[in-house]
């Protein structure tokens, strides 16, 4: 879209856009070399670095799961872009709501690969104490926020932070990130609209991949375009293909900026694929076909910028085949470390459900002890995956 | 002191946190410029201005949801629903989110906030504007349940929600927002007498109500929100039938103050526990159940309840809903004269 | 709009209008001469003589709640044109779900004035028995939905009851009435995504009256059309003036073909303005100006109605005179009748929350009877109010 | 008979209702060409159409919202819902609407539908996928709560849902979906042969589980759901003890079996009663307090209560929160044992 810093008001309702924002074309052309100048090019090499790792991580960690070693696992395959680009267009200070999709957002800020992989195993070093299941992680010193599973409620609570952040005048933006099929639940619905009212600095990041576990798009809804909504809430809007790194930068930066300059919310949506299949829980051969996902691969977000990186000598073979081992070693190896972590001790289990425990949660902590100290427990209090 | 009733009591415990914490913010449906359908927030507004005091969009989901990020980030704020009636949409932030935060976060995001909302039946609200869902929210980890009964702890246990590092609900017993009974005023009760300024009343303790006279079978009474008056109704006429009622305001129903209860039971040997809401699996049945743990070797009677009805919540018969004297007399003659 | 029959599918998603649909003007000109002719002008003097009758009512029952005769009321007075427009437009095997605003919808219908007074008192008669509120009535001859006060409910509700109606290929549609408002709750997003996914012969009648209680629009949202909201559902929009008779018939006319011929649903949004109160337990003073208040009065759709039918001679102001006068002796005479009947019978307490009594609920009503008997109840079992 | 695991018994129950009512449909989240997460309604759509058997959008208000309005139209829904994790963005429908539409109408609009949802731990589901909210919908008066333990109860029992005239929630225990504890199936299981065919269970019926044997001191353990294996797995190393279990599976919460409980606990004079919920407020509590109002001259020991903590439900750490065999012989012997 042209200029986002005119003011909404001066234009009427802000800006709807729905022919996808896009900057390096699926057959390598590059549409907008303006925005692509303005990025270090190294910079581009580092994310695509990281996305081939994380495609890495997802690849071994399913294979460990299937091998028993994990409980759970849920990979990001495709939709790499959609975590790595958000999170380089940001700035540090700004808040992230992830679903459980994009673990990009926090690796690439810096969380350690050894705590996420210690929260795949739920051992006593997770920072959720084993809490949560497999890939609901939270990183606070990324300023990321504790993931849930009940999908879409996330999406008032970024409106909520970025009205604090608004009220405090502290230039953060914050962002949600969710799929489509979850844009059908009333929390969507609450969220943009809050958001538009208070005109506050959030970006509304869904993840269009086509499917919600089995169900397609089309019985999703009825919209040709999710990011259709921002007229229904007076929010910016903006289609952007999803597997185009610097389109998704682009898209988010603009959101960003718009946000800060005090204009308010933006609904992106970006089109990609969920190439993998939603969990290891899931056969998407039950509900979809090969020629569909095989098209799909082709329009791949790596395989799109690779050449782009070795046209300008900023990648090859051999640094893929390098950066490939690095990845896999370091994820196996963490896990290899995750698993001689004992589980979090069983006492843990009575903390941070209030500041301090009530004495209900006390009693019930100290009987479990009785419990265990009694030899009569039907399981060992501690021992690792 | 300043007799005050109960929304005045609410309306000053806001106004002094707001005017000692910038984080502190007020949000709901018509709270702003109209101070609320029961006038709890007139005048915050104008003091605290529109950024502070938030006229929100009908959806209750909207309002816990944003005011959890809102607690996230820093702020504290106050989320008013309208009727307790109404909080259902939200259930959902409420009880997998808001009370889950810091647990499932490992510690690193909790989420201190408060919930004001009205509850019980009493202004012949029907269905829809009377129901009492406390033990709904009680059931659920992570949410501190308060319910004041007067306008002194009304004030006090606000203050202290504020002051919490926890969610705090706060159910307040619209019933007697304005007078301990119909047709009377705070004025004469002495929970009405409220300090200026700050005070707390700690969450997690209960007080007597009403202490035993010594004259007569003794009898704890059990009970919470607005069922605190007629319940000290129906003991004045309990003590004519030489039956000697010591009433216990729960105040908290989470966490609850299980030594205070377990030391007049222990004493008395006989309880009745009431509430407004069903029977079936309300906040009563706990504290029975609770009793029975903790207090049988005491028991000289089988303690009873006295609810509401398993139905929903009536308009022209509601009279004949609530719990009355005539019911808790009833109750109360069966455990005092027990054999 | 041009021609509601094309299917949607022939020119992509459905039409979504802004511009709102306008039959005959606040200044009396008439738009669309073509669609006036097509309605008998009696009829419309029946409608406006209905109208002024439920004016009389709102104003005779809101004295009589101030004296205390009645527990509550509410008003839908300046928005007459669209309970009464509605109720005209569609046929009685569609089913309505209005909120609380409509008494017209079944009135029109030939719900009995008595019965519905009979409610507003909460008597042995009414169809509730006495277990809601005043104005929270049921209809089942006339295919009305039972009222509830948790607004936004009934809009899935809707839905559900259109997919019904397509499931059986009864030709039915069906309506819901709310404010705008209430389209900021999350089930106004599911019940017109649903909707709009199920292509349901759906009608989601949008009053925006310019408040919910104190809030305004701009607080409600940020859109500029609630109607607006029809393009991220991917069904049929449209604004029509909610003070126009003539075009809410149309509107709503248009909107049944289009569900009938199988499109699926439309979202109206008819732009009125709450000129009453938002309930006797409101005093809009505090929040609204006089002369906001004025200028509206000005577009009232009864004023605007009256001068078309005296031009035709249907009407005059001894016509006028007698009309209210009628509406207003049967109104306060059926509240006198209500007034003599006795509350319900207190057993009917312990009725209809399941198909037959629980042994609790039977040992309840058991044990109020004995109560009862026991003359200890602080309370009177019956009596009339 | 067949033997066939809870799943293949409710997709037996399903496939003979949509066959014989054409009013019957199936909806939900990956209900049709997926055939549930669970496996649940596999081949429904092949057999009866996409319009019967319906792939919803996300939004559990909508699979429920909707199915009222089916339900108020006629039709029969059944709503799946994947996790009961999950039903609380659909529980002001449920609560508000579904269970007071008969009477709020009087009469006029019943809504006779089923909510099928899976309940209870023990898949390593952490907060989200283990929940057991019975309790916050028997508290709400109009909803008939059933939670079968086997193949043969889950058939009859959602069978009999399908023909009631009330709004009926089918609480189905996950965890033993596929065989009676992990590792085994339900072959073995004498309530793993299912009759082919319709038969009902009808609805407000408990079932003793086990009998007493008659050796040792009797105890009547009160349960439901996928606490029935495990309890009787409690039961049967409690017999090594001299404690003499009658097993008592409730079935239904709502409406619940009270001559069966007052029955047993007057003969035995001792109980424990369990779920897997937290403790405040959960159903354990309300059959405690009935236990207490019904049969105290009969009870040589408190009946006591064992539950879930009070706390979110964990992951890693979940073998230790789920009541195992080792806490319910505690309290069993605790009762047997009390003087
Ligand atoms: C409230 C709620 N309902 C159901 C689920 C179960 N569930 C988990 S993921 C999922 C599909 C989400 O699809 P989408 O939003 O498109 O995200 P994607 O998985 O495609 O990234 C469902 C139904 C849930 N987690 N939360
Ligand atoms: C879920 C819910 N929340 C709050 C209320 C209280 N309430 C009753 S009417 C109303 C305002 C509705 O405004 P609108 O939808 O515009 O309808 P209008 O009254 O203008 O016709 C509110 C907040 C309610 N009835 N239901
Ligand atoms: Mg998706
Ligand atoms: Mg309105």
């Amino acid at each position: 879209m042209s200029d986002t810093r005119t003011p909404s008001s001066a234009g009427g309702p802000p800006p709807v856009v729905i022919e996808p924002l896009s900057v390096l074309r699926a057959d390598g052309t590059v549409v907008d070399p303006e925005f692509v100048e303005s990025i270090p090019a190294e910079d581009i090499a580092r994310l695509y670095e990281a996305m081939l790792a994380q495609r890495v991580y997802d690849d071994r960690m399913i294979k460990m799961q299937r091998q028993g070693r994990l409980g759970f696992y849920l990979a990001c395959t495709g939709e790499e872009a959609c975590a790595y680009g958000p999170a380089y267009a940001l700035e540090d200070r700004d808040w992230m709501f992830p679903a459980y999709r994009e673990p990009g957002v926090a690796l690439w800020r810096g969380f350690p690969l050894q705590t996420w992989v210690d929260n795949l195993v739920g051992n006593c070093d997770d920072p959720v104490k084993g809490r949560q299941m497999p890939v609901h992680w939270t990183a606070r010193a990324q300023n990321v926020v504790s993931i849930s599973s009940p999908v879409g409620t996330q999406i008032p609570q970024c409106a909520g932070v970025a009205y604090g952040m608004k009220l405090r005048g502290d230039g953060g933006v914050s962002i949600c990130f969710f799929g489509e099929g979850t844009s059908s639940e009333g929390d969507f619905h609450v969220g943009l609209n809050f958001a538009g009212v208070w005109k506050a600095p959030a970006i509304f990041f869904c993840r269009n991949n086509g499917y919600a576990i089995s169900t397609p798009y089309e019985k999703t809804t009825a919209t040709p375009h999710i990011a259709l909504r921002a007229h229904g809430y007076g929010i910016r809007g903006q289609v952007v293909d999803g597997n185009d790194l610097f389109a998704v930068i682009k898209a988010v930066r603009e959101a960003a900026d718009w946000g800060r300059l005090g204009h308010g919310a933006t609904l992106i949506e970006a089109k990609t694929y969920r190439v993998a299949a939603h969990s290891t829980s899931d056969d998407p051969k039950a509900y979809r076909s090969r020629e569909e996902e095989d098209e799909w691969k082709s329009k791949d977000p790596l395989a799109r910028l690779r050449p782009w990186l070795e046209a300008r000598k900023l990648w090859d073979e051999d640094a893929e085949q390098a950066a490939t081992k690095v990845a896999s070693d370091a994820i196996l190896a963490a896990l290899a470390e995750a698993e001689k972590k004992p589980h979090p001790g069983i006492d843990t289990l009575f903390d941070d459900v209030f500041a301090e425990r009530t004495p209900l949660i006390q009693a019930q902590a100290d009987a479990l002890q009785a419990h265990l100290a009694s030899g009569e427990a039907a399981y060992k209090p501690t021992g690792s995956h | 002191m300043p007799a005050m009733n109960i929304i005045q009591a609410v309306n000053d415990a806001l106004d002094l946190a707001m005017a000692a914490d910038p984080n502190v913010v007020v949000l709901g449906e018509d709270v702003g410029k109209f101070g609320g359908v029961f006038r709890a927030t007139v005048g915050l507004q104008e003091k605290y201005g529109e950024d502070r005091v938030i006229d929100t969009p009908l959806a209750e989901a909207g309002i816990i949801g944003t005011a959890i990020g809102m607690g996230l980030y820093g702020l504290r704020p106050v989320a008013e629903i309208q009727f307790s009636d109404f909080i259902f949409p939200a259930y959902d932030q409420i009880v997998n989110e808001l009370a889950k935060y810091r647990y499932r976060s490992g510690g690193e995001y909790p989420c201190p906030m408060v919930i004001r909302t009205p509850f019980g039946g009493g202004i012949r609200g029907g269905h829809y504007h009377s129901q009492s869902p406390e033990a709904t929210f009680a059931h659920h980890a992570g949410l501190v349940c308060v319910a004041p009964s007067n306008p002194y702890d009304a004030k006090g246990l606000l203050l202290a929600a504020l002051e919490s590092e926890d969610p705090v609900m706060v159910f307040e017993p619209k019933r007697i927002y304005r007078g301990p009974a119909h047709g009377t005023n705070w004025n004469s009760h002495p929970k009405g007498n409220v300090p200026e300024g700050h005070y707390t009343v700690p969450i997690g303790k209960a007080e007597i109500a009403r202490p035993l006279s010594g004259k007569g079978i003794p009898v704890t009474l059990i009970t919470y929100g607005a069922m605190v008056e007629t319940c000290r109704e129906a003991a004045q006429k309990a003590a004519e039938e030489g039956i000697d009622v010591e009433l216990i305001d729960l105040r908290s129903l989470v966490p609850y103050d299980l030594p205070a209860i377990v030391e007049s039971v222990t004493r008395t040997g006989r309880a009745v526990v009431a509430n407004e809401a069903p029977q079936t699996c309300g906040f009563a049945g706990e504290i029975v159940a609770l009793i029975m743990e903790h207090c049988f070797d005491w028991l000289e009677a089988p303690p009873l309840r006295v609810t509401g009805y398993d139905t929903p919540f009536p308009y022209t018969l509601e009279y004949a809903y609530l719990p009355d004297t005539g019911r808790l007399l009833t109750a109360l003659r069966k455990v005092a004269r027990y054999a």
